[in-house]
């Protein structure tokens, strides 16, 4: 029998095909296409304490095999988002990992507080990585100190239970002294990666067509610097866990983040193409494995690695 | 969220140029019944190995719960950019990737009032099956409707034949008046006594139909468009500063919450910035 | 009369589309489909002092919109490339900007020696971003210091005479950190950017698609990056001249770059797409350019950078 | 470099399904006049908006210097991946953006030799032409196909007509003998007393037929197969090593001094390394 379960930090997950935050809305839109309780999980949209409008309109441009997006955390706030949102995914009997996201160090730390004691939370995902700020200089996945100080924050206050999962950006000199630093901040696992600082400019207009000018690079264009990050990440340390994602649109091409590293994988601007996508990635992922001889998904993780024997 | 929404394979039954703008038909089977004036249509564009990765939004401009085919579905689209333009250029018999019906519907009132229809390009295309069931109400119909040109103008003879009166406007007097829709709208809502004005076009022409009624005093209700990258709600990109009935501002979702929205409940003249005093603004 | 003629670091050239370093071989390939002197410039591939293999096979894979390649800078090294290749080029009459690669601080002293007194080139592209190096550690343009380093000893060997273009990597943490650095020490201007690391995994052999694991992403799947990183460091050193390149296949899509603030566009995988790239590209860039009423390129240079008036 | 090399819109004139492949006939004009066995063209594929950015290359299999359409130019297509796959859909009377000829020819001994050539899968395609060209200088032709299986057999009838004898194999055995088409090459090479060995197909088999040519002490043209991202000598992907006949080894474009290279030229085995000693390596 193939075994399709799957571990990220310490969580289990009955199989490895995720939404990605910010990708799912609030679960229940997507729950009309299909039963979002065949997903592994269900990341919901990276909440901040308070409510939050987000970035002004327009909030994305379509670009070649991908999208820029700047929604800059539109959200209900913490207390709302876990009254309502998280009560009723609860219901549905979907794993939640939870998003957070912070503009302080104190941010983080209120929010672990919040979600420390919550029933029915598998993981928290930790946004340290969101590009759609208004200042650069507040990605903490930017820079080692600030992503370790983001992480030991979520972690001191959160408790020992809630497997943390820190998100980091490829917009980095080197991911891997990031990755480091926040697995030894205390982080169980690594979601790689965040969109990619990227802009589009109207040829019309002669601006910048985002409103935020700036925007988060998703979709197939990015998936070689997800595989990529992966790699060598995976490679750097291959005990720790890793949530990919980055423009996975078929079980092949989650087939190819796993092999990299991934032990799950989050499905994000594939769904904005295709609502069902998630379980058509799921349906196929589960084929690829058989067809290569896999008996679990978790064979699949890291096999590019493997040494090169007769190639 | 339209509940009624089903993503289907719907091969295209004909595809005709009609002025500037291609009237499309799509066989969708019983989806078609649940769609209601106002809806929309979101179609995957380029095939499986495009270098579009979103879908396209399109209003609905008619359906039929008959034919050999089940249900039809009608669209007007105009080429534009890459994925309208692939879209025109698809022939019968292929099958594209459908979502419908979608979004809000424009609201019907249950008196038999004055409703005057305002449409905007290929705006026009929603407002058709809306007169027909106002008509069906009992309700007095006019249309306004504007282009740039003549060719512009998407006004078949069946349409007309659904409205009391018609107005046409282009802004290089190819046809009908020569102006804006809004140059002749306040005249028109004032001789007719409208009571409820529709409106579906570009953001502009809403913008300033919403400010003439409300002058005027008239409940306007308007389709908006705002680019969309899912059409479906979990992407949060579409979405424009709405003021609820508690008195809050908040950026709702236009493909969920919309696209038929209370005109005068929108924060008009906010393009690229967040109104002051929006939920969660700073 | 409409004016084409543009300006990067000093030197002045006829019209702003260029080839892009490595995508043009010697420039004999393309005369084939195209009078080369047509070219605003030709920029060759990045050579070394010494012969050079590159990398092994596969050295490419196709990505959405995109592809990674891996070449590994093969060329003839610096004495045969000058006594063959630049001698057949400047017969041409088209303008030459020769491109340097170096594995250390003394090898781009070493070629800018070489090439101070050789007649004919316009300017000298200093590559010291290419990720297709054995050590990443190599990349010059990752950290401020190497890249410093890289252009001085450049600058100090090759006199005041001929312009320095840097060429970045955006892989970093802040592309205007490093753009900073190199133009303090002496570079003229900027090419933005070379490729972005990236990877590809077959999922048939469940290996690295390259035999060098990872490789440089090009094409438009980058042109939003690209866009991004030119438009940022027009805005933090507007006096600076960019030559703008990634994924630019149009006169719409060169258009772009130069409105976020490129003075010149490369233009490099759009030319294995279509021989004639560089060509269609010129001839639609200049009637985008007429059409928005511009009487020269020089005006519609970050353009996209103008104060927000009535939008 | 291929100095006839022209780029053209090429009308699809004709595109039909044998076995596993496709034959694909295009318009492509005057050009065809310039191909000679061994080259290639290069086609983009996917349309516009297309996620896919190369070429890709095919081998010509023949060409006409006449016909209603002026030359036509004749590939055999495997559909495997995206690309191949986007235009084995092609229909007639699509137009297809096409470079050729493009690379390397066979070379033509000046003598009325012993030829065998040696066609895997598709790799049989340009080999027809090959004996139609020995076969007018007074060359005796033999030849042997080998594929996994008998759909993968490329062999029309008026191709097999140019050749004395011709032998099949299959791995699987559903037609000619089993096995590959190394297995009876020596056989073959020493009873018809070969002069020169021509050979397609995959990397494998070119390798194990330079091998057993060299031992047998027989020349050995084979035109090889590199994943290519220019096809026109521009982008340094397409390389393999090749002992120069100054005795250096070089990595060399086999799309411009290939695909027809001398086989006992090639540094064999060396796929994901650079051989020892090659030119530039460390
Ligand atoms: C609710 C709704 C109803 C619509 N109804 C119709 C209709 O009936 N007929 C019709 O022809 N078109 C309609 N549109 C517009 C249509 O969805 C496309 O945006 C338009 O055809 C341009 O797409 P393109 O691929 O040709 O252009 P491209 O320039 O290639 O589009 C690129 C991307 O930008 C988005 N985009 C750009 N501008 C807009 C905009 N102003 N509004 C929305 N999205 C934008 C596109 O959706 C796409 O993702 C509607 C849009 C919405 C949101
Ligand atoms: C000189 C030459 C002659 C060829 N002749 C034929 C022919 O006659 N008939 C035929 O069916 N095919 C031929 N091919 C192979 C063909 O060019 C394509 O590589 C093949 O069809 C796969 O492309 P795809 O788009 O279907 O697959 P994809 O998997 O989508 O291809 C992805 C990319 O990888 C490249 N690629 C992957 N593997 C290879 C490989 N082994 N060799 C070359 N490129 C590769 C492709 O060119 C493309 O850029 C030839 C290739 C070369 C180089
Ligand atoms: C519209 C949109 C909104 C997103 N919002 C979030 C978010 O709130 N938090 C977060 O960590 N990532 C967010 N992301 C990033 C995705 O979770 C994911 O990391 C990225 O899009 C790459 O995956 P993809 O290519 O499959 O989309 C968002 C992405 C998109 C496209
Ligand atoms: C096959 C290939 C080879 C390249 N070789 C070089 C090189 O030798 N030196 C260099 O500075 N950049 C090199 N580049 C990077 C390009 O010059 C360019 O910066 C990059 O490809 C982005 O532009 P594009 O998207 O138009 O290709 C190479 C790119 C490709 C695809
Ligand atoms: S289009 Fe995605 S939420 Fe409205
Ligand atoms: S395929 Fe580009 S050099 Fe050969």
């Amino acid at each position: 029998m193939f075994n399709f379960s799957t571990n990220v930090g310490g969580a289990e997950f009955s199989n490895p095909i995720f939404t990605a935050s910010g990708c799912a809305g609030s679960g229940k839109e997507l729950s009309q296409f299909f039963d979002i309780s065949r997903l592994g999980a269900i990341v919901t949209k990276s909440i901040m304490i308070k409510p939050r409008s987000g970035r002004a309109t327009p909030r994305m441009a379509e670009t070649p095999s991908g999208m820029l997006n700047s929604i800059g955390l539109q959200g209900p706030g913490i207390d709302q988002f876990l009254a309502i949102d998280v009560a009723w995914l609860r219901e549905q009997g979907v794993k939640i990992i939870v998003s957070i996201a912070g503009e302080s160090v104190e941010d983080y730390a209120v929010l672990a507080r919040k979600l420390r004691s919550v029933p029915g939370i598998s993981a928290l995902e930790v946004n340290i990585s969101c590009p759609n700020v208004e200042n650069r200089g507040q990605v903490f996945a930017c820079h080692p100190k600030t992503a370790r100080a983001a992480i030991e924050a979520v972690r001191r206050n959160v408790g020992g239970e809630l497997p943390i999962i820190a998100k980091l950006t490829p917009d980095v000199t080197s991911i891997v002294e990031i990755a480091e630093e926040v697995i030894a901040a205390g982080a169980d696992a690594l979601a790689l990666i965040n969109t990619v600082l990227g802009m589009v400019i109207d040829t019309n207009t002669m601006r910048p067509k985002l409103a935020g000018k700036t925007g988060g690079l998703s979709g197939p264009a990015i998936r070689p610097i997800a595989v990529r990050a992966i790699y060598q990440i995976h490679e750097a340390m291959p005990h720790v866990k890793i949530l990919g994602m980055g423009g996975v649109t078929s079980g092949r091409s989650a087939l190819e983040l796993i092999l990299a590293g991934a032990s799950a994988i989050s499905v994000g601007t594939a769904t904005f193409g295709d609502p069902t996508a998630a379980m058509k990635i799921k349906d196929e992922l589960e084929k690829e494995l058989i067809a290569h001889g896999f008996d679990s998904v978790r064979e699949a993780v890291g096999y590019a690695h493997r040494d090169e024997g007769n190639l | 969220m339209n509940k009624f929404a089903q993503q289907v394979w719907a091969e295209i039954v004909s595809n005709k140029k009609v002025g500037a703008y291609h009237h499309m038909v799509f066989a969708v089977g019983e989806l078609a019944k649940h769609a209601k004036p106002g809806n929309f249509v979101a179609i995957s564009v380029g095939g499986g190995d495009s270098s579009m990765v979103l879908r396209r939004a399109f209003a609905i401009y008619r359906t039929f719960d008959r034919g050999v085919n089940g249900g039809l579905l009608e669209i007007v689209v105009a080429p534009h950019g890459s994925g309208s333009t692939w879209l025109t250029n698809q022939s019968p018999g292929f099958k594209v990737d459908l979502i419908a019906p979608l979004g809000t519907s424009f609201g019907i009132p249950t008196q038999p009032v004055r409703a005057l229809l305002v449409g905007g390009g290929y705006g026009s295309a929603p407002l058709f099956g809306l007169s027909e069931v106002l008509k069906n109400r009992g309700c007095r119909v006019d249309m306004i409707l504007g282009a740039s040109t003549a060719k512009k103008i998407y006004a078949p003879l069946d349409g007309k034949r659904t409205v009391s009166s018609m107005t046409i406007t282009t802004e290089d007097g190819t046809t009908g008046i020569t102006g804006k829709v809004t140059d002749v709208l306040a005249n028109i809502i004032e001789t007719n006594e409208i009571d409820i004005v529709y409106s579906c076009g570009p953001m502009g022409m809403l913008e300033a139909t919403s400010a003439i009624s409300s002058q005027l005093g008239v409940m306007h209700q308007c389709a908006v468009e705002e680019a969309m990258a899912c059409g479906i709600g979990v992407c949060m990109t579409c979405v424009l500063p709405i003021r609820g009935e508690d008195g809050q501002i908040r950026m709702v979702r236009s493909c969920i919450d919309g696209p038929v929205v209370d005109g005068a409940s929108v924060i008009w003249g906010s393009k690229r910035m967040i109104p002051e005093g929006t939920w969660g603004a700073k």
